[in-house]
């Protein structure tokens, strides 16, 4: 590993000291602005929001990445277009955005580290990691009426049948765009831009009104 | 409202997802101090406008972000293939000859993208 | 030609209607004429028409492969103002709108031109920038137009929403009196009926399927129908220009889209004047029938289907619902679809072409109704005289080389 | 209370038990569980329901579906729930309904205008508003004012609607569209093999005809059929049923719009749920299928006669509807006039509900199926030959006047008996409704054996039953089996069996082609036979368009307005195709046929709109910051969707600050102390990769080549036109990667523009962009103290003016925030742009107003921002450009770099002839002659304001404000050849009358050294 290919990139731990700092998710705002209707016996969706969570885009050509991910956090690439695999643990996924784009979701804190030590690993291939951890969220979505609150909110078809666990799409969510990802039986997760947070977070709890929609905080 | 086989995704796609870009396989000129202002004129604004089949660029702007080729008839909008940018119609409204007979530009020569 | 007159109305009413003459005569079609025009929609009817009333041609042929007025004639959202930002296009569409103020009496059709005006509004700060200063082009060039603010705004339209709640708030508006509506059909019979009574052969189910050309000079069609000849073409015919346009050896800067237009079900009257958003996207009127006329931006795709995509539709009721809540629970009646052809600097194309005696009249984008009596005006004129006319003359091919785009995409707001 | 005279003591599918009051005109009456407003209103004797909308001629119910032309409604309670033009054929009955009449002065039973039609009439044929109403021309106007009064049917409510909508993306493998017999076997088909299946209904109740039919399945009735078939597919999960669900318009590639209406068979506005939650009163289902199947039927058409208009002629099959749906009987004595078999149903009906059939006439000599013998058996008197040429009556039928007649003469051919009835019933035979399949565009072909046209159907779209002409119910299954089938197979499916229940063979005789019935009199001269009820389109009217040259069936329908009603033509476009036919003395398939467009049946707005409206109609994009602005007051401006502050007005005094003022004092604050901006929305793309500097370097007008890590350097972007299209600062942060900054509205375009040259034309280069506007927050500190503000918040930076100087960017920490900050400058002032993650930005924020209190820190929004830049002849991108100006019409030839050796984007077009014209319109600076005038943003330029109108303009003002710094207003404009007019004076005419005159200046007005942002 060449110190050179690393001192062509800019590597910079934008993450603060979240012990010294005060910080705020993306959906700080709307709790203030719109509230969080408790979670009730009634709730046929459970909302949540896993904050601070480190987010990394990885472009570059599979083979070479794949074999980066199995070494650094031993996970593999997903093989298929719009899927998502997880490491043993679940706490890591990596899923596939475009034939040379996938998104690695890491537990806060790692993200860093985790592109330093893919970077030492890459070395000279042509490859490119950006953080993304400031720019969005991740909401889980937990409940037997997910799929029918997910068709009134997006144009791709979310039907359990035909979404199996492990299948992750970038897609049209109302009038904003977010990865739409199935991570268990009744467990969905959508990746939302900070910018757009609030307004799905709004489209969500008006949609999911009439599941009696509770979010967890 | 179209459904689009977006070949990168590997899968039929709503239309809501993509935009169109135009005229597919428009190749800037490799050299355009060469060119006349005819010649970059045709090259900026020139553009076919079949009545039937039409070759046509499009990106999955929310999906995978990749641009790729679409072949649509636009009379009857039946997508009749898309594919990859670098890759060739294989449906064509006529033989792979040039479209108009008045066509003088080497411009548009070399179809690559 | 029968005179039309409320007097001459009651006459045939009381004689059961039993002696009311064709409205336009059904020729065969001659060897030879003069002028040939190709297309016979509201603008190759008034080319006609102002060619054999205007310049004393009337040998003179209007070739349609349909029924007469049978493209976006039918199917526009009849939709007349002149508010237009660059010098050239603001002459050409006055040209027209001082045709429409007298063109009822001028063609013994009443085509219902209905100045009711026209409100362009801008809801940010960029609009309203765009707005004024549209407005204050359009002042100089002496055409009505002011600008109004949102109070302004709320009082010619009451219903609209002009509060702070709305996503984007109504900030002001351009405002011009003398636009309005007419009704689309009546423009296309009456131009017809009045070139008719002045010789004009309308052959209609007549299809063009080839240019005669000879030393570059055009000397007749091809038609299904058999050749006709001409040594003056004029092809008017919007969204197949470029159909044409190949069969004649050359390419024009066009494309063609879907365009869509929707309807409500009838009702009493509670709109009187023509509202259009540029940002917010959409626009609308109520018909003397009562049916809300609604329309908004053109598909992305190129298509001669007639037909777009269900999200145009759904956002611009969106659109017109953010405007008017109170149409939440008025229901739309029906949709349709036209193609226009379109530029890349949304103006027309009144030009001369490569072949000699071959003239395009086309690329009229979504601007197309509104200008029907100034472009057939001033296309008449330039096929009399086998040169453009002064109004016409910036609107050639050419400036697609020499870079003189009149580029109304940027300030004239929705282009209806 | 009236009584509900017309209601069988026994049978129909209402609910006697749950009697429902409603108010129909302002009177009381009582339906149902189970009705329509239509049969409720029937049952109660209620003739007249609306007046007719060009005669004011009084009307009846018609039909019982969606094609019903007259009982069109106004519905509504409270002002708010109005819902104009309700079919009242398809609105259940609830209790309290509320509907008026949607026509009609002082009331539906004498109104004013009635006699208007009568006498007016006469003078109202097709088109005569275009012969008429020209002289004076100045009077048209006020013509139209009275011509307006009559128009529309029902009335928009003038309140917002209380109710919510929403959409629903269905995506299944077979959509069937009708539960009829068709539709319902070939959902039970499709459904076994386990494909996933949406079945949708426009009615109340699945079952179409089988809900009223006299035949058997299985030996049972039909309906019992129906609710076999309905148990088993609601207990399957693959399929969904959608009753009250009308499919309204078939879009490309199978994809279907279906309207549910959620809760208008309860109340007008929509209840809530027993749990309290809001439910929406109409859903729409956006459906793409695999494969669609068209299972929509067949309607009735009725014969056209004279006074076939008069309230008491109905369809045979509606008349047989509310005989065996709804228990109601519409008259007390029928007369039938038909020209096929099916329709003999009617008259069976009428008798076994025990009321006088006076005759069945029958069009066709010598008819002898099983119906026309049953008829026959019970004693009905059978006319044939012959056809109800006039219906006589003023407000209900009192006879019909029956005739023979010689059907391809055209002509009576005998004498006429008046039969004394109070109900004519009458079939013409049948349409597929064909309406989904034509709105592909393709036009459908006319079926000489049904005497119909039939759909011609794209790939993936089936018809079965009588959409296509099958109308035996045994017939109808079976097809309804095998297309169901076919369709899942091609999606899949597993094939699976269905077994066909038994039903009879019913023998017809051949239905003979009958459209408009001959009178004694010629049409024009005849009373009035109507074709299109609700437009009141006569068949004199189609006579006399064709008379006028109107040979297109599109030019009669656009010149009498046939089929353009609510109803959209379906009981009369068939019927007045074959009237113009004759007229033109062509066949119906020569006459050629219409295009039905969506919808099928209206759409309410809101439906179409969902949850896209008030607060959801488009997202508003929020910053990091976003809650302290919102808590500091700040007015918000719309950028794009963002949300940026404005201005931040405070109160001085008890009084707000008006925008002027605190920009003011913003701009003070910048150019004295020190301001922040929040300039989070600027769009950030990362660039990475050893070909970024290439890449920069094609894109971007300037040169990249030497910009050094550590560095900065703004960039300017055209398109291959030559003309401006974005700009922003770009830095370098190592050898092989950049952050490009794009304007905040052009930040998803220019992602998309960086991709499209990298994808389609220069694949080879190695280089990566993505979107990083989200992860950064940016805050921009400027003012002479802004060093001294930021060298509080960090220990990590060296802030000194030689180490870090202007256009170089740092990293290290702000606050305790790791941090990029950047010198680069848009108010010319010394400035730091402090980058941090977005988590830390409203930390950073309040450590930085914390520190600067005493320096007062002062936020500033955007109008404060566009004072200071243009202060500095900064453009901005889409308001000092508009798509037509390049960079040397900015005067900014020093970004420029016309050798590079890679000729790019734009770089070409600027020597094309027009563009390379020396008197273009340039970016000028201009100052007021009056400084206390600041010109208007838009006024135009002109050299000479005493010119006559049009007066030649040669410019207009792009930006303009008061510099409290200058104490002046000064402006950026664009004038022709304004580069080489400076200190020459301009006017400007306003719209009040008076003329601005204002001096060529410089774009740069202040620190014209750039000494300031150096300090």
């Amino acid at each position: 590993m060449s110190e050179s290919a690393l001192s062509r990139v800019n590597l910079f731990d934008s993450r603060a000291d979240h012990a010294s700092v005060a910080v705020e998710s993306p959906l700080a705002y709307s709790w203030q602005r719109s509230g969080a209707p408790a979670p009730s016996a009634a709730s046929r969706v459970v909302l949540r929001e896993q904050t601070f969570l480190g987010h990394l885009i990885l472009r570059g050509g599979a083979i070479v990445l794949d074999e980066a991910l199995r070494e650094v956090l031993d996970i593999g690439l997903p093989g298929r277009p719009n899927t998502l695999s997880w490491d043993v643990s679940g706490e890591r996924s990596i899923q596939w955005l475009s034939p040379d784009e996938w998104l690695l979701i890491v537990p806060g804190g790692e993200a860093f580290a985790v592109e330093r030590r893919l970077r030492e690993r890459l070395a000279d291939a042509s490859f490119a990691i950006v953080d993304v951890s400031g720019g969005q969220t991740l909401l889980t979505l937990e409940g037997e009426a997910v799929p029918e609150l997910l068709m009134k909110s997006v144009v791709y078809d979310v039907d359990p049948s035909h979404f199996p666990v492990g299948k992750g799409v970038n897609t049209v969510f109302a009038k904003a765009t977010v990865i739409v990802r199935r991570s268990g039986e009744t467990r969905w997760e959508l990746v939302v831009r900070r910018s757009f947070a609030d307004y799905c977070y709004r489209w969500l709890l008006d949609a999911g009104e009439e599941y009696a929609i509770g979010v967890e905080r | 409202m179209f459904q689009i086989y977006c070949p990168y995704c590997e899968e039929l796609r709503e239309e809501e997802e993509f935009h169109p870009k135009g005229q597919a396989h428009i190749v800037r000129p490799a050299n355009p101090e060469a060119c006349s202002d005819e010649e970059w004129g045709d090259y900026l604004f020139f553009r076919d406008n079949p009545r039937g089949i039409h070759h046509e660029l499009w990106v999955h702007a929310v999906g995978c972000r990749k641009f790729f080729n679409v072949t649509r008839h636009t009379v009857s909008y039946a997508i009749l293939e898309t594919y990859k940018i670098g890759e060739q119609p294989s449906v064509t409204a006529e033989p792979a000859v040039s479209e108009s007979t008045t066509s003088t530009d080497d411009v548009r020569q070399g179809v690559r993208a | 030609m029968q005179r039309y007159s409320g007097f001459g109305l009651v006459k045939h009413a009381l004689s059961h209607h039993e002696h009311w003459e064709r409205q336009w005569r059904n020729p065969t079609p001659k060897k030879q004429y003069d002028v040939i025009i190709v297309g016979g929609g509201g603008h190759g009817l008034a080319t006609a028409y102002y060619l054999a009333k205007e310049h004393g041609i009337t040998n003179v042929a209007v070739v349609e492969k349909g029924w007469l007025g049978g493209g976006n004639t039918a199917r526009n959202t009849t939709i007349v103002r002149s508010n237009y930002l660059w010098d050239e296009a603001a002459a050409l569409y006055e040209h027209s709108m001082k045709l429409w103020e007298g063109l009822s009496q001028d063609i013994n059709y009443n085509v219902m031109f209905s100045q009711r005006g026209v409100l362009n509004l801008g809801h940010t700060l960029q609009d309203m920038r765009d707005i004024q200063r549209r407005v204050n082009a359009n002042r100089l060039n002496g055409i009505d137009s002011e600008v109004l603010d949102a109070d302004g705004v709320q009082k010619i339209v009451p219903i609209l929403d002009c509060s702070k709640r709305a996503r984007y708030p109504v900030m002001g508006a351009s405002w011009q009196p003398r636009a309005g509506v007419a009704r689309h059909d009546a423009v296309a019979w009456g131009y017809a009926r009045a070139a008719d009574a002045l010789g004009v052969d309308l052959l209609q189910n007549t299809e063009v399927t080839g240019f005669k050309i000879r030393d570059g000079q055009v000397y007749g069609v091809h038609t299904n129908r058999g050749d006709i000849e001409a040594k003056t073409i004029g092809c008017v015919t919007a969204g197949n220009s470029g159909v044409l346009a190949k069969m004649a050896g050359f390419r024009l800067p066009l494309e063609s889209h879907p365009l869509q237009a929707l309807v409500s079900e009838p009702l009493k009257p509670i709109l009187d004047t023509v509202v259009m958003s540029n940002h917010v996207h959409g626009y609308i009127s109520q018909s003397d029938k009562g049916d809300l006329v609604i329309g908004a931006g053109i598909d992305g795709y190129n298509g001669y289907g007639q037909r777009g995509s269900f999200p145009t539709v759904e956002h611009t009721l969106q659109a017109i619902v953010e405007m008017f809540p109170i149409f939440s629970r008025v229901r739309m009646n029906r949709q349709w679809g036209g193609i226009v052809d379109t530029c890349p600097d949304a103006c027309p194309i009144l030009s001369k072409t490569p072949v000699k005696g071959l003239f395009f009249n086309c690329g009229w984008g979504t601007g197309g109704f509104k200008a029907t009596p100034g472009s057939g005006h001033v296309f008449a004129a330039s096929l009399a005289k086998g040169e453009m006319h002064p109004i016409a003359a910036p609107f050639s091919i050419d400036r697609f080389h020499s870079g003189a785009l009149v580029d109304e995409h940027g300030a004239a707001g929705v282009a209806h | 209370m009236n009584q509900q005279v017309q209601r069988l003591a026994q049978g129909g599918r209402i609910d006697r038990s749950r009697p429902l009051d409603f108010t129909f005109n302002g009177q009381t009456y009582q339906g149902y569980h189970g009705d329509t407003l239509a049969s409720a209103l029937l049952a109660n004797g209620v003739d007249i329901v609306n007046r007719s909308f060009k005669y004011s001629r009084p009307r009846g119910i018609v039909a019982a579906g969606a094609e019903e032309p007259n009982a069109v409604v106004q519905l509504g309670a409270s002002e708010a729930a109005q819902v104009p033009n309700v079919r009242a054929t398809q609105q259940a009955l609830y209790a309290g309904l509320v509907a008026r009449s949607t026509n009609g002065w002082p009331s539906v039973q004498k109104d004013l205008m009635g006699v208007v039609g009568k006498v007016g009439g006469k003078f109202m044929p097709p088109g005569f508003y275009y012969k008429t109403f020209m002289a004076p021309a100045s009077m048209w106007m006020t013509y139209e004012k009275y011509i307006r009064k009559s128009a529309g049917l029902g009335r928009s409510p003038a309140e917002a609607d209380p109710d919510i909508y929403d959409h629903r993306n269905g995506h299944c493998e077979v959509l069937v569209i009708g539960a009829g017999p068709s539709g319902l076997a070939a959902a039970l088909a499709a459904a076994r093999s386990g494909v996933r299946v949406i079945l949708a209904d426009e009615q109340e109740a699945m079952g179409g005809s089988l809900l009223d039919s006299r035949e058997t399945l299985d030996g049972k009735p039909a309906d019992q059929w129906v609710a076999d078939v309905l148990e088993e597919l609601s207990g399957l999960a693959n399929v969904t049923l959608l009753p009250r669900t009308t499919a309204n318009g078939y879009h490309d590639h199978n994809f279907v719009t279906l309207h549910e209406r959620r809760t208008e068979h309860l109340a007008d506005c929509a209840p809530r749920t027993a749990e309290g939650a809001r439910q929406s009163r109409a859903r729409l289902h956006r459906v793409r299928a695999g494969q669609v199947i068209l299972a929509t039927g067949a309607h009735e058409r009725p014969l056209v006669y004279a006074g076939n208009d008069v309230p008491g002629n109905l369809l045979a099959g509606a008349v047989s509807t509310y005989i065996r749906r709804y228990g109601v009987v519409p008259g007390n004595k029928l007369v039938l006039s038909v020209s096929n078999d099916h329709a003999y149903r009617a008259a069976l009906d009428w008798h076994d509900a025990g009321r006088e059939v006076v005759a069945i006439v029958d069009a066709r000599e010598a008819p002898d199926g099983d119906l026309v013998g049953e008829a026959r058996e019970r004693g009905i008197r059978v006319i044939t030959g012959s056809a109800v040429i006039e219906a006589k009556g003023a407000n209900r039928v009192s006879a019909a006047r029956v005739a023979r007649i010689d059907i391809d003469g055209f002509r009576v051919a005998g004498p006429v008996e008046t039969l004394a009835c109070d109900c004519v019933a009458s079939s013409g035979g049948y349409s597929p409704v064909i309406h989904l399949a034509s709105h592909t565009g393709a036009r459908p072909t006319w079926n000489d054996g049904i005497l119909g046209f039939v759909p011609t159907l794209v790939d993936g779209v089936h018809a079965a039953g009588g959409a296509h002409g099958i109308y035996a119910l045994g017939e109808v299954l079976a097809d309804g089996v095998a297309v169901g089938s076919q369709a899942a197979a091609a999606t899949g499916g597993e094939a699976a069996e269905v077994a066909l229940p038994a039903s009879q063979a019913i023998a017809e005789s051949p239905a003979c082609a009958l459209y408009q019935v001959p009178h004694e009199k010629p049409t024009l001269r005849a009373p009035k036979q109507f074709v299109d009820l609700q437009n009141d389109v006569t068949a004199a009217a189609i006579e006399l368009a064709t008379r006028e040259g109107f040979e297109s069936i599109e030019h009669v329908k656009r010149y009498t307005a046939m089929g353009f009603g609510t109803d959209q033509g379906k009981l009369g476009n068939i019927n007045g195709m074959a009237i113009a036919a004759r007229c033109l003395k062509r066949t119906i398939p020569e006459v050629g046929t219409t295009v039905f467009r969506p919808n099928y049946t209206p759409v309410t707005f809101g439906a179409i709109v969902g949850r896209h409206c008030g607060e959801l109609f488009d997202p508003e994009r929020y910053t990091a910051l976003h809650q302290w602005h919102v808590e500091n007051g700040a007015e918000f401006e719309d950028v794009g969707q963002w949300k940026r502050p404005w201005y931040y007005p405070r109160k001085q005094g008890g009084k707000l600050e008006t925008m002027h003022e605190a920009v003011a004092r913003e701009c003070r604050a910048v150019r004295e102390g020190v301001g922040i901006l929040d300039a989070s929305t600027l769009g950030k793309i990362d660039i990475q990769g050893p070909d970024a500097r290439e890449f920069l370097a094609r894109i971007y007008t300037n040169k990249w080549e030497k910009l050094a890590v550590g560095k900065c350097r703004y960039g300017l972007m055209c398109k291959d036109d030559g003309m401006v299209t974005d700009d922003g600062v770009t830095s370098c942060l190592a050898d092989n990667h950049f952050v490009m900054t794009t304007t905040t509205g052009g930040a998803a375009a220019i992602l998309e523009w960086l991709e499209l040259w990298h994808q389609t034309e220069w694949p080879e280069l190695d280089v990566t962009f993505t979107s990083v506007t989200d992860h950064w927050a940016t805050m921009t500190v400027t003012g002479p103290k802004s060093r001294a503000l930021l060298a509080e918040l960090t220990d990590d930076i060296d802030l000194d003016r030689e180490s870090f100087k202007f256009m170089d960017w740092r990293e290290g920490t702000v606050a305790g925030v790791p941090a990029r900050v950047f010198r680069i400058s848009f108010t010319g002032e010394l400035t730091f742009e402090i980058n941090v993650q977005a988590h830390y930005a409203m930390h950073v924020w309040k450590a930085l107003f914390e520190h600067g209190k005493k320096y007062q820190l002062t936020p500033y929004g955007t109008e404060t921002m566009h004072v200071l830049r243009a202060e500095k002849g900064f453009i901005i991108v889409g308001q000092d450009t508009d798509g037509s100006v390049t960079p040397e019409d900015l005067g900014m030839q020093w970004c420029v770099g016309y050798d590079k050796p890679f000729s790019w984007i734009g770089k070409r077009a600027l020597t094309r002839s027009d563009t390379a014209r020396s008197d273009r319109k340039q970016l000028v600076g201009l100052r007021p002659k009056d400084p206390k005038v600041v010109l208007e943003e838009g006024a135009q330029i002109v050299f000479d304001p005493n010119h006559a109108i049009p007066m030649p303009m040669v410019g207009h003002v792009t930006s303009s404000y008061y510099s409290p710094t200058l104490d002046s207003g000064f402006a950026l404009a664009v004038v022709k050849g304004g580069q080489q007019r400076m200190g020459e004076s301009v006017y400007l005419p306003m719209a009040d009358g008076s003329v601005h005159e204002a001096e060529i200046t410089s774009t740069i007005f202040i620190d014209p050294k750039g000494e300031r942002q150096h300090v």
